[in-house]
């Protein structure tokens, strides 16, 4: 049953990663960036490293998008 | 011979979601031509080593290596320490290239490689 | 600190130094600057003259520093080759000077000129003087560089372009050259000149070491498929540069040739691997297409250009033979050749300085105007063709009789062909200027002196020498060549 | 949560009208955010956390804090020369940490033999860990906080026009 | 008599204190320039005194923190570090006086030293490191302050040159972070003797690994040191940098890649290994198509900045293929080119910036008579340009003469005319630099000279020049030690 | 052929990592040659050493303390590359 949930998880991670790549709306995609970091710090609790799963979320889910943020709202959101 | 390499993929599915992972932020750094793209695709990528390297930590049965009494089997405490850095240094790039950014966007007025490219070939003719 | 302090050191350090000492006094004194410039090749003659009896005792001399750019070292050495190439030479280059004082004063950027002849000369010094391969490369380049600046100093388009072949094309050759030495190290693990050669086994690296050697020394002697930039950078240089270019610069490839047939190869190991068929046909079209080409030019800084290409293929010839009289005819004509060649272009340079005339068919009846330089001229080209007393017919002579040596008729013919050419292209020239009726007498004031004594005198020292040294009752140069012919043959000294 | 508003915040570009609910809700939210990084921060040597992670949560919230708040109490962003500062100090801290190490007679950077290391399992343990935690927590919330206001502003002339 | 034992790390730390403090002092800019310079000197005594005490008595190691190396991260400063850090620092010091005295090109110019400081203290820990993550964290570090110290121009062009570097380089860390990810799974060390002590019994049991490792390392550092075809974003940013940072660039960073790149082979995976796997044959392949290609595009440039960078590149090719020719020699002169290079480039750059700043010109075409304006400056490019030739008598040759007569020993002839080929092209390039300036008419009377203390360093690197050019033997222990380190 | 490339590209890096992958060794297993290394030391160690019970903090603080130290550097490069290359001059200060 675990198995199960960390493969989901794992296949969350993959399908946040194509469609970060795929969303043309920046913010969107800053945003799902963020959930997929979110996962990722999930998963790194889930394999008992709760150290970098707390710092990812706060760095990696937090700082990170909150930099893409703030340079997306100096430039432009959309992708031509 | 292929069922026993499926099987060897699947018992490490981990690091082989993380080379996909690597992949796809490869792959997205490639062909988009948007810059703030292009940095997503590259936290992808970075994320996808550390989660490579957590993997490699990981031992079955291990517990997070906080040394409270009645606890005895840990996961390896090394790769974290070291993701540790790695995000960081993963964050500090980021920052320093969004501030790029922006400051090629006061530029140039547009986040597309090839147009900046383009632009700029145009200048040097 | 001794070691410095010896003959074919200081021969070399000093021009060297004097380099330095010229361009830090040119802009105070022009008189102390050409007093320098002429005091470098004198100083290099006088000790080499020194040294003199002490070589042909039969001693060698040869110092050695392993302490310089490690692993190969710098050694210099004195033998009859180097003793006899180093005295023509710096003779030469001090004649050249002392006309240079005079013939500069109406160019440019004079302070360019004296500096670099002096490095220059260093520079050949140092080639001639050298104890060992990796040496003699290191001279070269210096030597070939320095003479860059002698070739582009009039600074005209036509100057830049031959300048910049030149360029391309000398350090095409020096690393062609540097190639070879490496690999002559890597396969015997010395480069030092030694009798007889070094190169026990000459394998598939040696093969390509001699021919990147024929290819370095080609360049600078402008052999035939390598000659290009040769006939565009004497004429464009001021005239007693190309009589140094022409007269002594391109012996320095032949030299090479000598050292590395006789003293790194050894002349049995490069008959046993038959790499003198290719000196020699290249020798041969040499000749020829140099002779033929000469014919042709208007312009006569070209057409002595191109008569020194010729002139070099005989060299070749009479190494390639591999046989000892045509050796002496080879390095005889080193020496020849030197004397002649730069008593023709001073006499050219002394037209052009004089009346600007730089083609031919505007020399017609210059012999009365310039009475001495022309006959001067006349000298030297009969020279070149080679009549009996004159010097340029004892070359010949040894070559023939080297061919005859080595039995091949085809030599000597090609030697009477190429005579028959300098012939015909010196000759209509000595007829017109000495007989012919000048074309249009603007009545020029006759009444100042043809040339200043400057000019003058080292080209009279260079005509006798011509004319008399083979009336001597033993000819020192062809005394020094014989010597050194043996003792390359014998693989002593 | 509060990063969702600030998604909202962004998409809308309100920026002159300070909305009236998010300042509420981040007051009260504000203190709980740092109490938790402040913890973070301290039990490092303890439990999962540390100097990076605690400082980022800081500095996220005093990000939270600046933006809320701009337009209605903070008038200038955090000094240039006042964020080099934290940074230079965090730095600097580390830096002396080793140096006493040198100065004791210790190799560059040693904890053990230098600093008292109290008993595993306190809060008040572990020698240098716990300063260099404290450190390193000030400088990343510093960090974190003036990249974000760089990112945002910097660059810009006196209007904070682009 | 202070010990020595704490030199290797005092190196780093000292510059990493100063490079803390100068950016707090930027309403004190005299003390801030004082504090710039001393780092330098002080580090560059040390160096000087560890290089002499490795000499002596053999490699340095320190354990930082006081952990011994399998636990602890050490510093091991062996005859190739103590070598490199050598030149580092010296060149580093030329660079840090010329940043200092020269005209001013940054708007912020406390934080430019500071950026400048923090890249050399990488570039030392980079060379020193004994630990594998320690040499990424230090990659690092000079990754994003080399791409800083372009970016600090402000110019449209270097902004995106540097973003452009930055991308790279990125991925070039995430190249070198994933290979020593998997080094550390099938050794589970991160110290680099213990690593290779442990890939001699594991290796051959997961040989995949060890060779995909090794593929992204060598791409990872080839990025940074612009490994053809890895070099697309050095032209760009090397021209568009200041000039104190292209000089920094060319001179120093680029190789401290190739040194770790090589030290991570010798230390780490030991020469067998490396060699076994054909990431020789392919190196030797991209080395020689980077000379060629370096210098064919060398050619084509009339702006000087990018002529020069372009040559980077065929120089960098020079040192990657002496060092996977691995003969004695050919490994000996990639040792001296590093040195030779560094200043060469540095000797070039810097004088081609003050000739930029002086006249306003930035192309050959225009320098007509510029010789005469600024004899002194132009006799340095001469110089420099002579070198990189390989012109005998200019230090030039004895890195080429290294070289060519390592590719012979080697057996590989081919080698030594590819080399001579490029010496070659460099004179077609390099000379009508030399050419146009002394001859040809003058066309900028009003061009003088600078100040006196910008060209001190230039004059200081001339000199060099000249002096390794004739007198290479007093850095030739060190340099050999260095060899059979590799070669060993 | 813009289009192609990075395909092939990728095409032949991920079939290297998966082979690579297929080789490693199992996730999980206890006895992978990544826990034999340095690891033993310090979990039996490092609350005796460093007084620090997690053992994470013990060695980016104690034992690999200067690494820790270079990414404080770096954090501190990061700012400064930022504020030097958005700086505008003095007056903005």
């Amino acid at each position: 049953m675990l198995q199960a949930v960390n493969i989901l998880l794992l296949v969350f991670l993959v399908v946040c990663a194509v469609v970060v790549a795929r969303t043309k709306d920046l913010l969107s995609a800053v945003i799902i960036f963020g959930a997929y970091s979110m996962v990722m710090s999930i998963i790194w609790q889930q394999l008992h490293s709760p150290d970098i799963a707390i710092t990812e979320a706060a760095i990696g889910a937090g700082a990170t998008s909150l930099l893409f943020l703030a340079a997306i709202s100096r430039t432009r959101r959309h992708e031509e | 011979m292929s069922m026993e390499i499926l099987e060897r993929l699947y018992g490490n599915i981990y690091y082989l979601t993380s080379v996909i992972l690597f992949v796809i932020g490869f792959h997205t750094m490639l062909t988009h031509r948007n810059l703030i793209k292009k940095l997503m695709a590259l936290n992808i990528m970075d994320t996808a080593i550390f989660l490579f390297f957590v993997a490699i930590g990981y031992r079955q049965g291990g517990q997070a290596p906080i040394l409270l009494p009645g606890v005895t089997s840990f996961v390896n405490p090394v790769p974290s320490a070291l993701i540790l850095t790695g995000i960081v240094i993963s964050v500090s790039f980021t920052a320093f290239a969004l501030a790029l950014v922006v400051l090629l966007y006061k530029h140039y007025g547009t986040l597309d490689s090839d147009e900046i490219i383009a632009i700029r070939g145009k200048k040097h003719v | 600190m001794f070691m410095f302090l010896q003959t074919p050191v200081l021969a070399v350090i000093i021009p060297m130094v004097l380099f330095a000492v010229i361009y830090l006094v040119e802009r105070r004194s022009w008189r102390l600057r050409n007093a320098l410039a002429v005091l470098a090749p004198l100083i290099s003659f006088l000790l080499l003259l020194g040294s003199y009896p002490q070589v042909i005792a039969g001693e060698r001399v040869f110092i050695e520093f392993p302490a310089i750019l490690p692993p190969l070292g710098m050694s210099f050495s004195i033998d009859y080759l180097s003793l006899l190439v180093g005295l023509v030479v710096s003779f030469v280059w001090l004649l050249v000077t002392i006309y240079a004082t005079e013939y500069m004063v109406k160019e440019h950027a004079k302070n360019r000129y004296y500096p670099f002849s002096t490095l220059t000369l260093a520079g050949t010094m140092g080639v001639i003087l050298s104890g060992d391969l990796f040496t003699f490369f290191l001279f070269f380049e210096l030597m070939s560089l320095s003479a860059y600046v002698l070739i582009v100093h009039e600074e005209t388009p036509e100057a830049m372009r031959a300048g910049y072949k030149y360029l391309v094309l000398t350090i095409a050759g020096g690393l062609a050259l540097f190639f070879a030495t490496i690999a002559v190290f890597e396969i015997a693990g010395t480069v030092s000149f030694a009798p007889g050669g070094f190169i026990a086994e000459v394998s598939g690296l040696a093969i390509m070491a001699f021919y990147a050697f024929l290819i370095g020394f080609g360049i600078k002697a402008g052999i035939v498929p390598l000659h290009v930039w040769l006939p565009e950078a004497h004429p464009v240089a001021p005239s007693p540069a190309s009589a140094l270019l022409s007269g002594v610069m391109l012996k320095t490839g032949a030299y090479g040739m000598i050292r590395v047939v006789f003293n790194v190869f050894g002349y049995e190991g490069i008959r046993g691997a038959g790499l003198d068929n290719s000196m020699l046909v290249l020798a041969a079209i040499t000749i020829f297409l140099g002779s033929a080409v000469a014919i042709s030019q208007e312009d006569i800084k070209r057409r002595l250009a191109y008569s020194s290409v010729g002139q070099m293929g005989y060299i070749l010839l009479g190494i390639g033979l591999l046989q000892e009289r045509a050796l002496i005819g080879a390095i005889f004509h080193i020496f020849a050749h030197a004397v002649m060649k730069s008593s023709l272009f001073l006499a050219a340079g002394a037209v052009i300085h004089k009346t600007g005339k730089r083609r031919i068919s505007e020399w017609n009846g210059l012999g009365q105007e310039m009475t001495v330089t022309m006959l001067v001229f006349t000298v030297a080209a009969l020279s070149m063709v080679g009549i009996p007393p004159l010097v340029g017919f004892v070359s010949k002579w040894e070559l023939a009789l080297g061919s005859l040596d080595a039995g091949n008729w085809g030599f000597v013919l090609l030697l009477l062909l190429s005579s028959m050419m300098n012939f015909i292209y010196y000759f209509p020239l000595i007829q017109n200027t000495l007989f012919g009726k000048q074309q249009a007498a603007e009545g020029q004031a006759s009444n100042s002196p043809e040339l200043p004594w400057k000019m003058l005198a080292p080209m009279v020292v260079l005509a006798l020498i011509i004319v008399l040294i083979d009336l001597f009752p033993q000819n020192p140069a062809l005394d020094l060549a014989k010597r050194a012919a043996g003792a390359l043959f014998l693989g002593v000294h | 949560m509060w990063l969702f508003w600030q998604f909202r915040r962004l998409c809308t570009k309100v920026n002159t009208m300070h909305d009236m609910v998010l300042e509420v809700v981040n007051r009260l939210l504000l203190p709980f955010i740092q109490l938790f990084g402040m913890y973070i921060l301290f039990h490092g040597h303890l439990s999962p956390g540390g100097g990076f992670s605690g400082g980022a949560v800081i500095g996220a919230s005093l990000i939270l804090y600046s933006l809320t708040f701009r337009f209605a109490r903070v008038k200038h962003r955090l000094d240039h020369d006042t964020s080099v500062f934290f940074e230079a100090a965090g730095a600097l801290i580390y830096v002396a940490i080793g140096f006493v190490g040198l100065f004791f007679g210790y190799n560059f950077l040693t904890n053990r033999g230098v600093f008292p290391l109290g008993v595993p399992g306190q809060l008040w343990s572990s020698g240098m860990i716990l300063i260099i935690t404290l450190a390193l927590g000030a400088k990343v919330s510093g960090t974190i906080l003036s990249l974000f206001q760089e990112l945002l502003e910097g660059g810009s002339d006196e209007h904070g026009n682009p | 008599m202070f010990s020595l034992t704490h030199a290797p790390i005092l190196m780093v730390v000292i510059l990493l204190t100063a490079a803390f403090i100068v950016p707090l002092l930027r309403k004190h800019l005299l003390v801030a320039k004082a504090l710039f310079l001393g780092a330098g000197l002080l580090v560059t005594i040390l160096s000087f005194l560890v290089a002499w005490n490795v000499l002596e008595n053999g490699t340095m190691v320190y354990n930082v923190g006081g952990w011994a190396a399998p636990h602890g991260i050490a510093l091991v400063v062996d005859a190739f570090a103590a070598y490199v850090s050598l030149v580092i620092s010296v060149i580093s010091l030329v660079i840090f006086w010329f940043a200092v005295f020269a005209p001013r090109e940054v708007k912020h110019e406390v934080g430019y030293y500071a950026l400048i400081l923090l890249l050399t203290a990488a570039m030392h820990g980079i060379v020193m490191a004994g630990d594998i993550f320690n040499l990424f964290v230090f990659v690092e570090i000079s990754s994003l302050a080399a791409v800083a110290i372009i970016a600090v121009k402000g110019t449209k062009e270097s902004i995106e040159a540097s973003f452009r570097y930055l991308i790279l380089s990125a991925l070039g860390s995430g190249g070198l972070l994933f290979s020593i990810a998997l080094l550390f799974m099938v050794t589970g060390h991160l110290n680099m003797d213990l690593m290779r002590q442990t890939l001699e019994v594991t290796a051959g049991q997961y040989p995949l690994n060890v060779l995909t490792a090794l593929a992204f390392m060598v791409v990872g550092l080839g990025v940074k040191s612009a490994l053809f075809p890895l070099h697309i974003w050095l032209p760009d940013a090397h021209a568009n940098a200041p000039t104190a940072s292209s000089a920094l660039l060319s001179g120093l960073v680029v190789k401290v890649y190739i040194v770790a790149l090589m030290r991570i082979a010798y230390m780490t995976l030991g020469m067998e290994l490396f060699y076994l796997l054909p990431i020789r044959q392919i190196l030797l392949v991209m080395a020689s198509l980077a000379i060629v290609a370096g210098s064919v595009f060398a050619i084509v440039q009339d702006n000087i900045k990018r002529l020069l960078a372009f040559s980077t590149v065929a120089q960098v090719g020079y040192i990657f293929l002496g060092f996977s020719l691995l003969s004695a020699r050919a490994v000996e002169g990639a040792v001296w080119h590093i040195l030779i290079h560094a200043i060469m480039k540095t000797l070039l750059f810097l004088a081609v910036g003050v000739v930029i700043h002086q006249s306003g010109y930035k192309k050959i075409s225009q320098l007509h008579g510029l010789g005469r304006r600024m004899p002194l400056t132009f006799a340095c490019i001469t110089l420099g340009a002579l070198s990189m030739v390989g012109i005998p008598g200019t230090a030039g040759f004895i890195s080429k003469l290294y070289l060519a007569l390592g590719a012979l020993d080697a057996g590989q002839a081919i080698f030594a005319v590819l080399i001579l080929l490029s010496s070659l092209l460099s004179a077609v390039y390099y000379f009508p630099l030399i050419i146009t300036a002394y001859f040809g008419h003058d066309a900028s009377p009003t061009v003088v000279e600078p100040s006196l203390a910008v060209q001190l360093p230039l004059v200081v690197l001339a000199i060099a020049v000249l002096f390794y050019g004739l007198m290479p033997s007093i850095l030739l222990p060190l340099v050999r030690q260095t060899a059979l380190l590799i070669t060993r | 052929m813009k289009k192609v490339l990075p395909v092939l590209v990728l095409a032949a890096i991920g079939m290297l990592l998966v082979l690579t992958v297929a080789e490693m060794p199992t996730f999980g297993d206890g006895q992978a040659p990544a826990h034999r290394g340095v690891m033993d030391k310090y979990l039996r160690d490092s609350a005796q050493d460093t007084g620090a019970i997690n053992t994470i903090a013990a060695i980016i603080l104690d034992y690999r303390a200067y690494d820790t130290l270079g990414e404080a550097t770096v954090l501190f490069v990061a700012v400064l590359a930022v504020s030097a290359a958005l700086y505008q001059g003095e007056h903005h200060a």
